[in-house]
């Protein structure tokens, strides 16, 4: 299987249907082990129980750029090989990986307020990720503005490029506006300092999560080559003067 | 039922388009206004439709329900469509039916007289700017109104749209109806012409 | 009144389908409620004291920015021809198509208003008094924006002149709106007097609003 | 499993709300593609096909 056998919509849409449940239980295989795991993890010495919460915010946290990531690269199929399957890849994982931020922050905040005493607390790594968030849903937006997909895939494509380079100077800028003002952070993971005992759940997950969003994604991408072939169907019923009447 | 108009005067930013124009039309009778670009055709069909202000002149519809003015009894086609991309082809068309007081029943009829039941749920916004059109002209079917006003009705409709909506004028004159018509092309039915040239 | 009806379940389906023009206005008033913080500093005792004002003025600007194409759409496309002849008299089909922006917009705002409480440290009681005011206060920003809106389509003009016509206008509704919300969370005001100026406020620009929009829509015929 | 200490109510909320979002993603991928397989085949049962002689339903 080549890549430009891939590209093609159609065996996009085959390959697509065979892989997709292997992918599938693979998740649910390693999202298992991984929730058990982090069942069976110790506490934190400083944070009690409440580092458990660690095992789902941070593979959120990864997603969100992770996907991020991906869509850059899509984008770049898009503006240099104009292939609609990149403009499918783009588009589709734009919701999910608003989702996963979204859990980011939800979980993010509800680690934080043990330590705060507030839901929400201004924090450096917080507020980045608020900012993606809000990327996210302006791409959404946008992609729900222009009516012409390859039109929108293209005006999507130089807006997630431009995030993708801008979002190291947002975290500077943030990290450097929160130092100013210093509330104390819970998000301490540099990686080594981080237990081992902690470190193999975390692992196991960031991959399950990894995976659930790679079957998410190929699963929204079948559905939206579907959505464009039922829509040039329609175009061409209505095309078709009366002939179906 | 009479529609007249007397001594008409029309400004458009302070420029007179056309002063001392007389028209009528009656019952059952077509009436093309015909002329060149910037005679004052499409200000002429705003005027009575209530659309433009008068500058001078009356406009007076005999016959016609006492207690609603000229506008509301009329129908006006103009170059928009008044279709919104976003609805369906039908759901266009009842909100059209609902807001303006027509009969329910008459939608799904006036789509199938226009040919465009068969594309009734899709959006409007994959619609040909002919069907686009037929869309319109739909409205006319699905709401009774006793005066037409159109501009350039046949514009963008091919051969087979404008002999439909020849069919459709005529009912609408044989029902008693009463149409203007703004047209560069002959309409298909027996009208009386209104010429309106530029220099009155 | 199945005319009326027709209308605002139009409007609130364009709405809804096209471009996500009300989601929009929600997305707008995060961004500018998020942007605060950058420019005042994460201190929270101060946000906690800003926060009614914060949301208050996203609130309005997001309500106020997205009126622009209210009537301009309709002019555009033709329906407001179609509009201005019908049997149903202008100032009602004015009040209904505002009545469907206000549900397409204002109401995902009041919506919204309980997390971005959150995110500037307002408690409970602050959170509903802010939410309660915006419900109040958010008609009379959209039927006084509406005259606005009118205007744009007399003048063929939009965006930011209308906001500078209809900005001016909004200030009394911003004063007793904030108010209201201050007095129910810190004092020393009773919290009932800026809340019935504000209803008061609120009911006169059901009444005036209507009526300009359509007196201007009239004027601007051509 | 380890007792989950004077915060528990907020672990197991975390872990519910990414279970209910990860719950509607999946809810709503295998709604839509069973709606947009119904609208293709009423498509095709109105007798449009994309290129003649090849079915969208034997593609996938």
């Amino acid at each position: 299987m080549t890549l430009t056998d891939l590209a093609n919509p159609s065996r996009f849409l085959s390959l697509a249907t065979r892989i997709l449940p292997w992918l599938a239980a693979a998740t649910a295989l390693l999202l298992a082990i991984g929730l058990y795991l982090s069942a069976t993890a110790p506490d934190d010495y400083q944070q009690g129980a409440t580092v458990k919460i660690m095992f789902i915010h941070v593979p959120n946290a990864w997603l969100s750029m992770f996907v991020w990531g991906v869509m850059s690269v899509a984008a770049l199929g898009t503006l240099v090989w104009r292939h609609p399957l990149a403009d499918v890849a783009q588009k589709t994982a734009a919701p999910i990986g608003a989702a996963f931020t979204f859990l980011a922050l939800v979980t993010g905040s509800l680690w934080g307020r043990p330590m705060w005493g507030t839901y929400w607390q201004w924090d450096a790594r917080l507020t980045s990720v608020l900012i993606l968030f809000l990327m996210y849903l302006g791409l959404m937006a946008l992609w729900r503005a222009v009516d012409d997909p390859s039109r929108a895939a293209r005006a999507a494509a130089v807006l997630t490029l431009v995030g993708a380079i801008n979002i190291p100077i947002i975290k500077f800028s943030v990290d450097w506006w929160n130092t100013l003002h210093q509330p104390a952070s819970v998000f301490r993971m540099g990686g080594s300092t981080l237990d081992r005992a902690f470190l193999i759940p975390l692992l196991v997950m960031a991959v399950g999560f990894t995976l659930l969003f790679l079957t998410l994604h190929i699963a929204a991408m079948r559905n939206e080559i579907l959505r464009r072939r039922v829509r040039t169907l329609q175009m061409l019923q209505a095309s078709k003067p009366r002939a179906a009447a | 039922m009479k529609l007249t108009g007397r001594g008409l005067r029309c400004e458009r930013g302070q420029r007179e388009v056309f002063s001392g124009l007389d028209f009528m039309v009656a019952a059952g009778e077509a009436v093309a206004v015909t002329g060149p670009n910037g005679a004052g055709k499409t200000s002429l069909l705003r005027l009575t439709a209530g659309l433009l202000a008068l500058a001078g002149g009356s406009i007076a519809l005999e016959g016609g329900e006492p207690d609603l003015t000229l506008p509301e009894q009329a129908h006006y086609l103009g170059h928009r469509d008044a279709l919104k991309p976003a609805l369906s082809v039908s759901e266009n068309l009842s909100f059209w039916q609902d807001f303006l007081g027509g009969d329910a029943a008459e939608t799904s009829h006036a789509l199938s007289v226009v040919g465009l039941d068969h594309v009734a749920h899709l959006p409007a916004a994959v619609l040909s700017a002919g069907q686009r059109r037929r869309l319109s002209v739909a409205r006319l079917l699905a709401v009774k109104r006793p005066v037409w006003l159109l501009d350039e009705p046949t514009s963008a409709l091919d051969t087979e749209g404008q002999n439909t909506f020849a069919a459709i004028m005529t009912g609408h004159l044989a029902g008693g109806g009463l149409i203007l018509a703004a047209t560069h092309a002959p309409l298909d039915v027996a009208a009386r012409e209104l010429r309106m040239g530029a220099v009155g | 009144m199945i005319a009326l009806s027709a209308l605002v379940r139009r409007d609130v389906r364009v709405a809804l389908r096209v471009g996500g023009g009300a989601l929009i206005g929600v997305l707008f008033f995060l961004t500018v409620v998020v942007l605060m913080p950058f420019a005042v500093g994460p201190d929270l005792a101060l946000l906690k004291q800003l926060g009614p004002a914060i949301l208050w003025l996203g609130a309005l600007l997001a309500s106020l920015l997205t009126l622009d194409r209210l009537f301009m759409a309709d002019h555009e496309d033709g329906s407001l021809d179609v509009i201005l002849m019908s049997r149903t008299p202008l100032e009602l089909a004015c009040a209904a198509k505002a009545l469907a922006h206000w549900l397409a917009v204002g109401l995902p705002l009041i919506i919204a208003t309980p997390v971005l409480g959150l995110l500037l440290n307002l408690d409970g009681a602050a959170t509903g008094a802010v939410a309660l005011t915006l419900f109040v206060g958010t008609p009379a920003l959209t039927f006084t924006g509406m005259i606005g809106a009118a205007l744009a389509v007399t003048l063929r003009r939009g965006g930011l002149l209308l906001a500078v016509l209809v900005l001016p206008l909004s200030i009394p509704v911003l004063i007793f709106g904030v108010a209201a919300s201050q007095a129910a969370i810190s004092g020393p005001l009773p919290f009932g007097t800026p809340f019935s100026i504000l209803c008061a406020l609120s009911l006169a620009s059901l009444v005036i609003g209507p009526f300009a929009a359509a007196m201007s829509l009239r004027q601007g015929l051509d | 499993m380890t007792p989950l200490g004077p915060y528990a109510s907020f672990i197991v909320t975390s872990y519910a709300l990414v279970a209910a979002v990860i719950a509607v993603l999946i809810g709503w991928v295998m709604v839509d593609y069973r709606r947009q397989k119904a609208r293709l085949h009423d498509l095709e049962a109105s007798g449009v096909t994309r290129r003649s002689g090849r079915s969208a339903a034997k593609i996938s």
